[in-house]
């Protein structure tokens, strides 16, 4: 019962942080809702682990969140990059 | 004419085709195949030990295979041969980038944007922790899911994170084509041991333990750390090539 | 000392990943020796006699500020997000802060800590001066923005990082 | 012990829907980098905490992770933050401006 409960509020942020990354009118606005969709999915995987009781998907978790951070830098640098002159 | 050759051509090969795959004794329908008489339902359960007894984690000793993980087992030791095929596949696209790219690389990409304080300062205290991941990652690929490859791959993110958030840092590319040449020769090496020890090209010489410990599975685990080696280094150089530019 | 720093850190994050086992801690150590000869002069890890106090100070008065900064910021994000009309919350703009703190580590911290508070995203320091953009400016002047956002991170982490 | 597991991981949830919440109602860029930056930091400690009460014997994994997540999102978040306000369409309601003195000229923030 209270898995559903935490599963089902989880899943309402990924669509609102989803949908924000669907309509943003920016391409930073786009990067910023996938960090959040990224830390989100770090806890998904978290819980995906306490459900099944195996430690070993904790490091699909650690991995998850290196690579993502990796992306938002290398997304950031890229916008950053990208300015005109303005 | 032609055409309509080509066409009666390639409707005889597919008739011929859907006739062979269906339901015959090579091909039988979906769902029907008798798995256990075959090889590799053979090797996940580890039956083709002389005593089939049960896999206790942490106990069993004597296996077949010794690693815990059984994608590790095809990958680094039934099929380790193909391994040394892909990273064959990788060693030469990171030289068909060198050898776009390379030249004489003397100074990094002059960059008129640089990064804030905060990514500067902060990726150097993360690097440690990345970087250990990565090596922990490639260590254990004989326990938990992972291996050399994604250890490899993580190791040259650390390297990428550096680049990013630095202006000025350079790696020593020569260790790191030391590193990788090195990796490369010991795999095959260990190879030609196998062969001239064992009879086959890649054996598992080396004793395989008690499943689950860190140190079992015979050569499986350096093999895959050999992998991650040469994976990361590889990755790395084309990281640099990829950032670096001609000049004094 | 900063060969054991970097040892140590990187000891003991493989010791948080992999667990407690003969093998393993014969093996980390060894790999952490090996890396910490490479790699110490890439990362930025120091470490002196005074480590113990100053983790005692960093755990019991930093760690309790932070999370309850940290919780206050979220109810702030709760009402302005969970508010009908967002706009009458806002009056966002960039100021400039001072800070006193010295070294990089710290100037780190002190950052991430802005970022994680009530209203603040820090982006980007220069020399002395942190560049923050707020929700809602109150003060007028430099000197109240900072009484406002930084001064209560700054009395605990200038007691840490001396 | 579970059922304070649960009421953290429950508390944890909350936050992750308050952050996605924020990102999507937020006027411009930089509020919605704060809102998300913030509320999903907590929620996902949170979450990991309550998780280590269900599972005690994996605390160091998840003290590993969440310094990690307590590290890098607001690196992460001031990085797109920079870069955001470089791209050129600052929001119109600003009141204040200071960071024009670091990136006002036509390039170069600090080295």
């Amino acid at each position: 019962m209270m898995d559903i409960i935490v599963f089902s509020l989880i899943g309402l942020g990924v669509l609102f942080a989803v949908s924000r990354l669907l309509i943003g009118p920016t391409p930073a606005d786009r990067v910023v809702s996938l960090d959040t969709f990224n830390i989100i999915v770090i806890g998904v995987i978290a819980l995906l682990a306490n459900q099944f009781e195996n430690s070993l998907y904790l490091d699909i978790a650690i991995v998850y969140g290196i690579l993502a951070f990796i992306e938002t830098i290398v997304f950031a640098r890229y916008l950053e990059g990208q300015h005109g002159d303005c | 004419m032609k055409n309509f050759l080509a066409f009666i051509t390639v409707l005889v090969l597919g008739y011929m085709i859907v006739v062979s795959l269906d339901n015959n004794e090579a091909f039988p329908a979906y769902g029907e195949a008798d798995v256990s008489s075959r090889v590799s339902q053979a090797f996940i359960d580890r039956s083709v030990t002389e005593d089939p007894g049960d896999i206790i984690f942490g106990q069993a000793t004597n296996l077949e295979s010794g690693p815990a993980n059984i994608v590790t087992a095809i990958v680094a030791d039934y099929r380790s041969f193909d391994t040394l095929g892909e990273v064959t596949v990788l060693f030469v696209s990171s030289l068909g980038v060198a050898l776009l790219l390379g030249g004489k690389k003397q100074k990094r990409l002059e960059l008129n944007f640089h990064p804030n304080f905060m990514l500067r300062v902060g990726s150097r205290a993360l690097f440690g922790i990345i970087l250990m991941t990565g090596v922990y990652i490639a260590i254990h690929g004989h326990l938990t899911p992972g291996g050399g490859f994604p250890g490899g791959a993580m190791i040259a993110s650390s390297m990428l994170l550096l680049y990013l958030a630095d202006d000025e840092f350079r790696a020593k590319i020569k260790g790191f084509k030391m590193l990788e040449s090195f990796a490369g020769t010991a795999y095959v090496l260990i190879g030609l041991t196998g062969l001239l020890l064992g009879g086959y090209f890649l054996e598992n010489l080396l004793d395989n333990g008690v499943i689950g410990d860190l140190f079992s599975a015979g050569i499986i685990p350096i093999v895959y750390v050999l992998i991650g080696l040469k994976v990361g280094s590889e990755i790395s150089g084309i990281i640099d090539n990829f950032l670096t530019e001609e000049g004094v | 000392m900063k060969y054991v720093a970097t040892f140590l850190v990187l000891f003991v994050s493989y010791i948080a990943l992999a667990g407690i086992h003969v093998q393993e801690l014969l093996l980390g150590a060894i790999v952490s020796a090996i890396l910490t000869v490479i790699l110490a002069k890439h990362v930025n890890y120091t470490i002196d006699y005074r480590f113990p106090v100053k983790l005692l100070v960093f755990i019991f008065a930093y760690l309790p500020l932070f999370v309850w900064q940290l919780v206050l910021s979220n109810l702030a994000v709760a009402r302005i997000v969970l508010s009908p009309r967002i706009k009458k919350h806002l009056n966002p703009g960039f100021v400039k802060i001072n800070t006193d703190l010295k070294g990089d580590f710290a100037k780190l911290t002190l950052a991430n800590s802005i970022t994680l508070t009530p209203g603040t995203l820090s982006v980007d320091i220069d020399g002395n001066d942190i560049y923050i953009h707020t929700v809602y400016i109150k003060g007028k002047t430099p000197e109240e923005n900072r009484q406002n956002i930084s001064a209560k991170f700054e009395k605990v982490l200038g007691v840490v990082f001396k | 012990m579970e059922i304070a597991s649960y009421i953290f991981m429950t508390i944890g949830g909350l936050f992750y829907l308050l952050g996605g919440l924020g990102i999507l109602r937020m006027p411009d860029t930089f509020n919605r980098i704060q809102a998300g930056t913030k509320a999903t930091t907590l929620g996902a400690f949170t979450l990991l905490i309550g998780i280590g009460f269900n599972n005690p014997e994996w605390f160091p994994k998840l003290l590993l992770i969440i310094v990690f997540i307590a590290f890098a999102n607001p690196i992460g978040s001031s990085a797109l933050a920079k870069a955001s306000y470089k791209s050129c369409d600052l929001p119109d309601n600003l009141v204040q401006d200071d960071l024009i003195d670091l990136f006002g000229g036509k390039e170069d923030g600090p080295s």
